[in-house]
């Protein structure tokens, strides 16, 4: 078996969880190198939607922004973003969003609009952009993030994109569409919200890490699921594919 | 019909006055950085300035002083990292404090389409769980009328002193079309009471009319159309040229101090006096390196009726 | 993916069972005859039929009972007159009584809007004065949040369990084009539970990338392609062919008393198996008035980006 | 003087009604051709509007119907009908749009839903199509309708298109953006709302037509505004650009 990075195991491991998915909203970087590796392999039939407008990307090059204009070029369709926002994503029509952030607490709620007080951050991070309603619109939502003490909090200094809130029927009280986080993916390992509680637990850990390792970052007690197993590594093929096509620069390695 | 065409500097000169509310809008791409560095060289403060993201033309104008509130839906350096001149006004009140007004992107869509449509507020499903109402009361909600009696948020419309709009042509008049990204800049002008469009090209207005469905913005709302080739760069405009993507990583350099930011605006914005000189000034290689091949639409006949 | 191409028969037998809402939109363009004949063919029963102007195509399918509803907001054949089938069946009863549910144009393009964008409703400037909502208890109002506390007219969402919408070109995943008066068939495509695109002609799937832009309705929510040249006479399609006027006049006639109508249809619905049979019966003269010159659209270029 | 029809009368007068006039929200037939007439004489800049989704048209031939093909080619802008109400019409960019109906009430409200009972009509009309948001949102509405017993009627059926309500300053208290009603052109009389009642008042009769006759077609008492005159007569040239530029079949003579 070659040996692979944290951030391969990241991408295919996200590219898995893509398996028979139709759409799905994204940004730029890792997790469009995973939607892009999922197409050629778990999910052929997968369309990658992104908020600037575009449903059906087809980029001739690695996009730089979900600006790009090479996202554009030979697209299905590009849109005004109010039909992006009110037709595709309020209109249900995306499956799978992937969802990053700042601070991400044990009930998969996101923070990216600042560290500290509102009024006077220690940090100002850039805000939700979509992802407020992205995490509330899409079907489901897959959140890729490394695994970093500062990141994986008790409390986030600010709810952005509402996960299972404060865990429980908490959420599905909001009554709104999504079912919300139902994977996160981590360079160290993978987690899922099955649980009454909704809460992250450990199902899966990648090749050589250990539960206290994922203990160590996370900085507290993390849950664990029964099922806990390890992460199947990169196959040949799919390392392939991302280090020959998908990122020849190895830009996400 | 009256010739709409201004050179930039007597448009902004014209419609752009100190306190006024300001959209630069394209969603990364078509952003006029050559309308954004007019309003710095001529001195304007107090600007609200309207984004849904403010990119690196707002870090620029907000660096330089321009601005006394920010209206947006998300700070970054598209694909590459944080705003930092945003951030030191925000953080630290450098060069001075920024009031800031904050919404989700489709909060933003939202607002643009209520002031267009001139609604008293636009429905959207946003914002349940989420703190962005407690940090801005003008998120509200509704309750609907019908069987379900389900409570919706809404935004309250937003209607822009001026929006600029860049554009690849339009004519004399200011009929003008876009393809590629159409962001929210249809609603953005129909929303704002002025209107300055910004193109490529000037084309004839049988252009225009030689494909109707692509007219974005009719010359009915706008009051000022300014030729400006390369007036978007480092952001792009689609099978024109692409965008900069290394002046987008270089700003995250220059732009970690306000000294650096200053001495970059003295060079490439009060040190030329138009956008003219600013494109002499960037080097032929880089105008090379963001020229795009060709990749022509699909023919479509619209049919001689007579 | 899987190839969705249906004949006619295929698609309506498969998707219109009895009882189901039904839009086949297009306002005077882009009528889909072919879709309303074959529904007709197929003997279908109780639809509500959904559109905004019922125009010839639901004069017909009304007359030959297929209909139990109608929601609508324009009762006329279009620079004709009356739609004498329509009124019979609501004055008369003829030949049923026929339910019907009523609103204004922009009523019902905010009805298919909110369907689309599952709002619970969508505010708009008209009813107040009229009549109408005291006719249409699903016209209701909402009160503004904000400041002005003002008053709004809304109507509640529609989503048809079938649209069918007829367009110039598609490939065969569903991905279509328009050209000319788009009307609401984006809205209501997206609104409806199944969509059943018809289409002048079918093309690869590069012909559609090559304008994104362009694509009115994306083959994620489409259920069915049918390849039907000519569909939608006797109205029209945008550059290929024009409204058989000489028809629309003549259907004024043939339209007087339920008989005659029967008679009409004999021979032009059930007295032939499918569109194809239809146009052959169509004498060529026909065909030649209604060719339209060429008039094609400015040439765009959305760059190659590599 | 050549002698004129009273459709020409007609078209002439609210071609010159539109004098200097920007946008004008159109139907077909005899007001279709007062606008073009506008456009070549009074009204240079004026844009029509029709609800079809049309901007800006300009037919090479006489339109058949809103819809029309000939309404598109060349057209400045075409577009999906949520635009064409939202934007333009909502948006307050429509100045003069051109109204008409089955029956016209002193107030200038207007039906064209039902004569009779509407669950029972005893003629079922086409209904609002745009005319009841056109009614409430275009800054100013003409009407243009033949002057007959039967469509000038004290009570109307039916209130598809608010006019100026019962008078008075009851259209204000709908506190809506358009000031409604201002000018009814007929082949006998134009008609103004010029006086506090808001009612409906003769300001010019045709040549050749006197008061009676007006009142005997309205059937009642007319208000008759101080300033009454006689309608100035078609030119040569108004005539001209009608019978041999814009209606050189005479359809509506």
């Amino acid at each position: 078996m070659s040996d692979f990075t944290p951030s391969e195991m990241m991408i295919v491991s996200a590219a898995r969880a893509l398996a028979g998915i139709r759409t799905v909203f994204v940004g730029v970087g890792l997790p469009n190198i995973a939607c892009n590796l999922a197409r050629r392999t778990v999910a052929p039939d997968l369309e990658l939607i992104y908020e600037s407008g575009v449903y059906g990307a087809r980029p001739a090059r690695l996009p730089l922004s979900i600006g790009d204009p090479t996202l554009v070029t030979g697209a299905i369709s590009v849109m005004p973003m109010a039909d992006l926002f009110g037709l595709y994503l309020q209109g249900g029509l995306v499956e799978v969003a992937l969802l990053g952030g700042a601070q991400i607490d044990r009930f998969g709620n996101l923070n990216t609009t600042v560290i500290g007080d509102y009024a006077a951050p220690k940090v100002r991070l850039p805000g939700s952009g979509g992802a407020c309603e992205i995490a509330l619109n899409a079907r489901r939502i897959f959140i890729i993030m490394r695994l970093m003490k500062r990141a994986f909090v008790d409390k986030l200094d600010f709810y952005t994109s509402p996960g299972h809130l404060d865990g429980g029927t908490s959420r599905e009280s909001l009554n709104v569409p999504g079912s919300g986080p139902q994977l996160v993916v981590t360079d160290k390992a993978l987690f899922d919200f099955d649980n009454p509680e909704r809460e992250m637990q450990i199902t899966s850990l990648h090749v050589g890490v250990t539960l206290e390792q994922v203990r160590e970052e996370v900085g507290r007690e993390v849950r664990i699921s029964e099922s806990v197993r390890e992460t199947a590594p990169p196959s040949e093929a799919e390392l392939n594919l991302v280090r020959v096509e998908l990122d020849p620069q190895g830009m996400y390695r | 019909m009256t010739d709409k065409r201004l050179s930039m500097r007597e448009a902004i000169a014209e419609y752009i006055t100190d306190g006024l509310s300001v959209a630069i809008e394209g969603f990364t791409a078509f952003i006029c950085f050559a309308a954004g560095h007019e309003i710095i060289r001529q001195g304007r403060c107090n600007l609200t300035l309207i984004r849904m993201t403010p990119d690196l033309v707002y870090d620029q104008m907000i660096a330089a002083g321009v601005a006394h509130k920010l209206v947006f839906s998300y700070l970054g350096n598209p694909g590459v990292g944080s705003l930092h001149c945003v951030r030191r006004a925000v953080e630290k009140g450098i060069p001075a404090p920024l009031e800031i007004e904050e919404y989700s992107h489709y909060g933003m869509v939202a607002r643009y389409s209520a002031g267009a449509m001139k609604l008293p507020f636009f429905p959207l499903r946003s914002y349940s769980g989420s703190d962005l109402p407690g940090a801005n009361s003008r998120i509200k909600t509704v309750q609907s009328p019908y069987e379900d009696g389900e409570t919706i948020a809404v935004v309250p419309p937003i209607n822009p002193d001026v929006a600029i709009i860049h554009a690849q042509r339009a004519d004399m008049l200011g009929n003008t079309q876009l393809w590629g990204l159409l962001g929210i800049q249809k609603e953005a002008a129909f929303a704002a009471k002025r209107v300055i469009v910004v193109a490529e090209q000037i084309v004839d207005e049988s252009v225009i009319q030689a494909d109707p469905n692509r007219t974005l913005i009719p010359g009915l709302i706008v009051d000022a159309v300014v030729h400006e080739p390369y007036g978007a760069h480092p952001s792009y405009v689609q099978g024109y040229y692409d965008r900069d993507n290394k002046f987008y990583l270089d700003w995250d350099q220059i732009s970690r101090d306000q000294a650096g930011v200053e001495a970059w605006l003295e060079e490439w914005v009060m040190g030329v006096p138009d956008r003219a000189h600013y494109v002499a000034k960037l080097e032929t290689e880089t105008l090379e390196r963001i020229k795009p091949g060709m990749a022509p639409a699909a023919p479509v006949n619209y049919g001689d009726y007579r």
